[in-house]
């Protein structure tokens, strides 16, 4: 069991390491990566939601913007005072810490929001749900526009960059594992009975009001964890970033990644990160040609890329199998 | 006071717009289920083609009105066709995206077309101001309200009374069924669609004419709006979406006059959560257990 | 004993009674029929029981304990398992997975223990597919496990929803028209599974059903309801000869052509 | 009148229907009996085109209908009840019987079968304006039955009348059903309740896993040491 | 799974057909970003017109040192990541040697650090917040900062029309007019006159009725309505509908023929701050204007001339520089002087320690349907 988790470990730093040295890449390329990462993480919490949970959420980028605005600013007006206290540690090393906090918080606070909005509106179902919760991240937006602390219309510049390909990949990881650990246990079970068959899970004992509740939480939790990482690698936010279109832009990732999948989620942000990027040799018709291709994916594929499927390569397959036995073989 | 009645009279002539929009978005909904995103962007392409009608060719205002609308409904027809009609067995969530699709493209093709700068539109009917007291008002808006109130009683007309209004209401209660008594339900289907975009084309003229102002993206935020109108009212039904454009249009007023016009477009939203939150089916939707 | 009482018991749609002062009683380990015409109230009765409708007045006891108030999974939580109508399976889930979630509320660990895959989380995921199997054996589904529910053949599906009510681990099990859909060749094949669940897990059933062959043969006790009330109650013979429930129910003999 | 060639049905991967003959004679009342998953209901669907046939022909007197959209199946005089009802339930029920009437242009006509329908079923008359939701069970199925008539259809696809009906009912239903086949039109029929199909039908088909099992009269059938067995639970 | 190779395949050789940058050699490369599309494309594609006709009339000329300019124009949807990704995609893989851009200061602040890191000039024709220029001593802009405008109006209104009382009307949702409103406001006040009532409204709004009930009830003697002439037209229209009658005014947002066009007579007598009047008689004037109106059918706005102007200067740096490298661009835009400015059709520009530029404002009236010039300020 505990080699397991080393493994992991290894891994993890590895991969983060990884970033660190992705920095000699062309800039242009590492910062598709970054937002690869960072609408890999959105796709993936909104998926929980979405995809598992079945409860049909349009209101993500709210979320996304209240974890971004509230750990800019932190950043912005504690930043230097809370790196000051941690002047027993080297500057780089406060300034990690620093910032690990003021994301958790950000994602904290916008988990917060979630289970306030969360509790009354997931008693909606389908479409009054999402009406709901377009309606919230509208509202989010509009407080934030009429926040002058963060900058209102204005936009609020001066967050520090700390983000960096490294966080992004920590994060990926984290909201990957927590997603999968989650949907492949007894919990996720409940969370997909709810979406099969609402009635049907409560007459198994579920808490449905409960799983969905915490199906929200999180998918709040890791979307102001990817708005705190967009926050402070751009140095900049603005309303306009937080409109309805991201979180369709959100769902689009996923719709096209195929709903339930979790590697489709991941695909579908791909696809939505690079595909705006090919097209900018076209200017004007730029957006043109984006709608048809969306359109067209949807006609020829509904069901998704993935179509609720998983994609693990072989490989993976086998060491997860052979972890499996050792796992079986030592619990005998 | 004089000010208050005076916002309420504002607020009524954009309630009737945002009710007939807020029409549109109901039948569709109620026949397939589907958040017609490209509905605003209709309304919009309406205000075009009456622009189109009443300033290039020189139409009159009625001539011009009802050639938007017609060309509004054909140009339904064509998206239902091509865009929706292949996707009716898929996941309703994909009929979603394919129409925020169709309402990027109608959007950016619009822009690539006309430009993204606002025009004004042709002002075929001479401003008449009415002074009542201190109370103002035009002779536009009382066109506004009346053309509307009309349309309104005519839709409800057709859906209650006609054949084809019969037919409607079996297709959106249960497709399978319609097809067995022998409704073409393609057929009513794409006129659902008909009718609704020619209802959003008379808002886009009407707003046209009211604003003189139009522009690709106009459709956006009237588009959410009238949406939110018709869950407000209990999407599905006519007149809710009516009553939902009134309280809207009221609200939206009151809100930018006596608090702040920034936290208008909020209000909508706050205003949409509540009644959500007391009648999850909207004010005059009926709440339907669902069977166990 | 008396492991449900339900007395006054009211509940109304819309100004239209469904249920009217219904009193009636379940003993332990008793198979009890309720039968009624269509629209009688018998499914609403059991949506009263396990929660999802709230009662207008009267009291659910069950096992000494008032659950009136209680929500659906606090009532299954407690040890009263259904099924409906129309099987409501997890469709796109395989057979395995319906098993499982339902023993959701029994093992179950905390969530920090799922997140770490801790050895705590291993041990009871093991626990559970051993007992999911076990359960899938007894009703011959293990074979099907793997398959995506809604793929089932009718009758297997319904099997199914009765396996995965009892993977709740339940002390009453309520069954809505079990039989429904089955011709009498699969009906006998449920009658001697439904009376084979009572005595093997020594429960209690309540049973809604149309099927007179059904009913006759397994309750030992029958209510008949008819606008929500109460019309007759007692063993099977005597409810066939009762002749209110004749008037409102059952309807003479009709010739048949094999009789 | 209708016959029914080879016909095959696959849902995705499953094979619904393999390779089924069967044949409605003029004034007749036919029924299909199986156990469920048979494909009864498949076969209905698929005779007013409401699922897609993979190979197979489906003649009406000299017309196939393999290429009619479901609209023009109608239009034929072929009617479909379906199973659990399905009436329109936001209607009143004197518009659930005028849109059973839609393809029909003749007022004078409309207004016959309307008469006709309230003689069957007297109950209907009365709740003419009631929303078609707050009928009772039996009462829907009435409706069903009603709103089939009224397209002047001659041959009726009637799936599952009794199903989920107190006893009493389903003798109501289908002592209706024979006085409309006495009035001269040809009932298709898939049951459940066997015995009562056996004893209203002049000829059965027996279904099987998408397969027709045996057919013939129907007091041969009923005979029959299997199907007694298997569907009359004697 | 073979399906899903496939897919990730043409991924891979999207992907790569990004990274790798294709280069033509020969020209002089520069990037612009402007929102052409979006919320704000009004604004994008008038900047976009600006920049383009000026390159097209250098390389008609032969180009600059001896190259042909090329512009790279890239929209940005007014989408804050959308201008990080347009800006390094024209860096790292076009290697332009500076950037045109942005139309809003909240924007230009997303790509000021960028460049400022890359050390590539940018040049924002439009941005008006003071914060943008900080960034770096890579930023430049070629329009006023928001204080300039907004006392010149304010002197105006008190000491040249004598009107004491004033409501201000501001866009929220612009830094621009709030910038101006502001400033307007200190200085109204500073003077002594009064400021009766404050509204406001968000950019791409049409009904203005609720603020303007407000407004009337109020009765100032002026109205300061600084914004872009999209939301102005409408503006007036219904302030007369609803009977106000008093004059309105603002700033170099309201020049364009679209305004005239939706306002009409709504507007006569009223009053903005303007960098120059097109009716001026400077050839440079005269000829941009005519060019304009032929290139694309309408009279230029002032985001126009301002993007035009951007991108002589930038030329005009370029030529002095004798070279295409970008810190060499830097230091020749910083060495016009008061004495020898670069002389745009928004008059002559030349830069203080700040990067701002340094020039003149005239006030137009606006008469008889058509832009009437009426007093030059100076800074």
């Amino acid at each position: 069991m505990k080699r397991n988790y080393l493994l992991l470990i290894l891994i993890i730093i590895f991969l983060v390491y990884l970033g660190r040295l992705a920095r000699g890449l062309n800039p242009y390329f590492y910062q598709i990566l970054v937002f690869w990462g960072i609408n890999s993480i959105l796709a993936m919490s909104l998926n929980l939601i979405n995809g598992f949970a079945g409860q049909f959420s349009i209101g993500h980028a709210g979320f996304m913007a209240v974890g971004g605005y509230f750990s800019s600013a932190l950043s912005v007006y504690h930043g230097e005072r809370f790196i000051s206290l941690l002047n027993f540690l080297p500057l780089n090393i406060a300034q990690i810490v620093v910032f690990f906090v003021f994301l958790l918080l950000g994602g904290l606070f916008s988990a917060i929001l979630g289970l306030i909005v969360g509790i009354p509106t997931l008693r909606l179902k389908g479409d009054y749900l999402a009406i709901a919760t377009l309606g919230f991240g509208e509202i989010v937006r509009v407080t934030i526009l009429n926040l002058d602390i963060v900058g209102g219309p204005r936009g609020f510049p001066g967050i520090p960059q700390r983000t960096d390909l490294s966080w992004v990949i920590f994060w990926f990881i984290i909201c990957l594992l927590v997603i999968r650990n989650i949907i492949f246990s007894s919990h996720g079970r409940a969370i997909i009975s709810i979406r099969e068959d609402e009635i049907a899970s409560e007459t198994m004992g579920i808490n449905t009001t409960f799983y969905k509740v915490l199906a929200f939480i999180i998918g709040a939790f890791f979307a102001g964890i990817a708005g705190g990482l967009f926050a402070h690698y751009l140095m900049m936010l603005h309303p306009s970033s937080f409109t309805f279109f991201r979180s369709v832009e959100i769902l689009l990732m996923i719709v096209l990644g195929g709903m339930g999948s979790i590697t489709g989620s991941i695909l579908g942000a791909f696809i939505l990160t690079v595909l705006p990027e090919a097209l900018r040799g076209f200017t004007y018709l730029r957006l043109v040609i984006y709608s048809i291709i969306l359109i067209g994916i949807m006609l020829l594929r509904p069901q998704g890329i993935m179509g609720g499927k998983e994609f693990s390569p072989l490989i993976i397959k086998k060491i997860y199998a052979r972890v499996k036995e050792n796992e079986n073989t030592r619990s005998k | 006071m004089e000010n208050v009645i005076q916002q309420i009279l504002n607020g009524i002539s954009l309630g009737s717009i945002y009710a007939l929009i807020a029409l549109g978005y109901t039948m569709v909904y109620g026949i397939l289920r589907l958040i017609n995103f490209a509905h605003g962007d209709i309304y919009m392409m309406g205000a075009f083609l009456g622009y189109f009608a009443l300033g290039l060719w020189n139409f009159s205002f009625p001539i011009g009105l009802l050639f938007a609308m017609g060309g509004a409904a054909v140009l339904g027809i064509i998206i239902e066709r091509f865009a929706y009609r292949p996707l009716r067995l898929a996941p309703r969530i994909s009929l979603l995206i394919t129409a925020i699709g169709v309402s990027f493209l109608l959007e950016n093709l619009m822009v690539l077309w006309v430009g993204a700068s606002p025009r004004p539109f042709p002002q075929k009917i001479p401003l008449q101001i009415y002074f009542i007291g201190d109370i103002v008002v035009t002779n536009r808006q009382i066109i506004i309200v009346l053309v509307s109130i009309t349309l309104m009683f005519l839709l409800q007309f057709i859906v209650l009374k006609t054949k084809v209004g019969k037919a409607m209401r079996a297709v959106s209660f249960d497709k399978e069924t319609a097809l067995m008594m022998g409704i073409d339900i393609d057929k009513v289907i794409s006129l659902t669609f008909a009718i609704g975009s020619s209802l959003a084309a008379a808002a886009g003229v009407l707003v046209g004419l009211y604003f003189n102002k139009i522009d690709p993206y106009m459709g956006v935020m009237p588009g959410l709006k009238a949406f939110v109108a018709a869950v407000l009212g209990g999407i599905g039904i006519i007149p809710g979406a009516m009553l939902g454009g009134f309280i809207l249009g009221i609200a939206e007023v009151l809100v930018s006059a006596f608090i702040s016009s920034t936290v208008r477009d909020a209000v909508a939203f706050v205003i949409l959560i509540l009644i959500l939150l007391i009648r999850p089916s909207g004010i005059l939707g009926k709440y339907m257990r669902e069977k166990v | 004993m008396r492991i449900l009482e339900v007395s006054n018991l009211s509940c109304a749609f819309g100004g239209l009674m469904a249920v009217a002062n219904l009193d009636f009683y379940v003993e332990e380990k008793e198979i009890l029929g309720i039968i009624g015409p269509n629209g009688a109230g018998k499914t609403t009765v059991f949506n009263l029981i396990t929660g999802f409708y709230p009662p207008l007045r009267g009291e659910i006891i069950f096992k000494g304990k008032n659950i009136e108030r209680l929500k659906p999974y606090e009532i299954t939580r407690l040890g009263i398992a259904r099924t409906f109508q129309n099987p409501r399976l997890f469709k796109q889930l395989t057979v395995m997975d319906n098993v499982r979630i339902a023993m959701h509320k029994v093992h179950n660990v905390h969530i920090l223990d799922t997140l770490l895959r801790g050895s705590k989380f291993l041990e009871e995921e093991k626990i559970q597919e051993e007992k999911a199997r076990e359960i899938l054996e007894f009703f011959h589904l293990y074979e099907r496990r793997d398959e995506i529910a809604q793929n089932l053949p009718y009758g297997e599906q319904r099997r199914l929803e009765i396996a995965r009510a009892m993977a709740t681990n339940p002390i009453l099990l309520l069954l809505d028209e079990p039989a429904a859909g089955m011709n009498p060749y699969e009906a006998k094949e449920l009658i001697n599974l439904i009376s084979y669940i009572r005595d093997k897990f020594n429960i209690t059933i309540i049973l809604i059903e149309h099927h007179m062959e059904v009913v006759m043969e397994i309750c030992e006790r029958i209510i008949v309801l008819d606008y929500g009330m109460k019309i007759a109650e007692g063993k099977p013979e005597e409810i066939r000869n009762n002749p209110k429930v004749i008037e409102a129910y059952l309807g003479r003999e009709e010739e048949s052509v094999i009789s | 009148m209708l016959s029914v060639n080879n016909l095959h049905v696959y849902y995705g991967g499953i094979k619904a229907l393999q390779g089924i003959n069967f044949e409605v004679k003029e004034k007749e009342i036919v029924a299909l009996i199986g156990a469920n998953g048979a494909g009864k209901t498949t076969t209905l669907k698929a005779i007013s085109r409401l699922v897609t046939l993979t190979t197979g022909d489906i003649f009406f007197y000299e017309i196939n209908l393999k290429k009619l959209p479901p609209h023009k199946v109608s239009a034929l005089g072929i009617a479909h009840v379906p199973e659990g009802r399905r009436v329109f339930a936001n209607l009143t029920v004197l518009e659930n019987l005028e849109l059973g009437a839609y393809l029909c242009k003749d007022k004078k006509k409309i207004k016959t079968n309307l008469e006709f329908v309230f003689s069957l079923f007297p109950r209907l008359r009365e709740r003419c304006k009631q929303l078609a939701g707050t009928l009772s069970g039996g009462e829907q199925q009435m409706l069903a039955i009603g709103r089939a008539l009224m397209s002047d259809a001659r041959l009726l696809l009637l799936d599952e009348p009794s199903m989920g009906l107190a006893p009493l009912l389903v003798q109501e239903i289908f002592r209706v059903l024979r006085k409309i086949n006495e009035e001269g039109k040809t009932l298709l029929l898939v049951e459940q309740n066997a015995n009562m199909a056996f004893s209203i039908s002049h000829r059965v088909y027996v279904l099987e896993t998408g397969k027709i099992l045996m057919s013939g009269p129907s007091q041969e059938i009923a005979r029959n040491e299997q199907v007694r067995k298997a569907y009359l639970g004697g | 799974m073979q399906r899903f190779l496939k897919v990730m395949l043409l991924l891979g050789i999207i992907f790569s057909l990004l990274i790798f940058p294709l280069q033509a050699a020969g020209t002089i490369k520069i990037g612009a970003i402007f929102p052409i599309t979006g919320p704000i494309a009004t604004f994008g594609i008038s900047s976009a017109n600006g920049v383009k006709m000026a390159f097209e009339e250098v390389n008609a000329k032969g180009g600059v040192l001896g190259s042909k300019i090329e512009l790279i124009l890239e929209d940005d949807q007014y989408k804050a990541e959308e201008v990080a990704n347009a800006a390094k995609k024209l860096i790292e893989r076009d290697k332009v040697v500076a950037i045109l851009g942005e139309v809003a200061s909240s924007m230009s602040l997303v790509l000021a650090p960028i460049c400022q890191a890359s050390k590539v000039v940018m040049i924002t024709p439009t941005s008006t917040n003071p914060r943008v220029t900080l960034v770096g001593d890579y930023i430049f802009r070629a329009c006023f900062i928001d204080d300039f405008q907004g006392t010149v109006m304010a002197n105006f209104v008190y000491k040249t029309l004598k009107l004491k009382t004033s409501a201000i009307l501001v866009a929220v949702t612009s830094d621009y007019s709030k910038g101006l409103a502001q400033f307007y406001k200190e200085a109204y006040t500073k003077l002594g006159g009064k400021i009766v009532v404050e509204e406001s409204y968000s950019e791409g709004d049409s009904d203005f009725r609720a603020q303007l009930t407000k407004i009337k009830a109020a009765k100032p003697e002026f109205v300061y309505l600084p914004g872009y002439y999209s939301d102005i037209g409408p503006i007036l229209l219904q302030a007369r509908e609803l009977g106000i009658t008093v004059p309105f005014g603002g700033g170099d947002g309201w020049d364009s023929p679209k305004l005239l066009e939706t306002a009409g007579k709504a507007a006569e007598g009223c009053y903005f701050s303007n960098h120059y009047s097109p009716e001026s008689k400077d050839l440079k004037v005269q000829t941009f204007v005519k060019n304009y109106k032929k290139k694309f059918g309408e009279t230029p706005d002032a985001l126009a001339a301002l993007s035009y102007d951007a991108a002589m200067l930038l030329v005009e740096a370029i030529k002095r520089a004798g070279s295409s490298e970008s810190s060499k661009i830097r230091d020749a835009l910083v060495s016009f002087t008061k004495d020898k400015p670069f002389r745009g059709v928004t008059g002559s520009i030349y830069f203080d320690q700040n990067r701002n530029p340094i020039k003149s404002a005239v006030i137009i009236e606006i008469k008889g349907g058509k832009q009437v010039y009426k007093a030059t300020v100076k800074p």
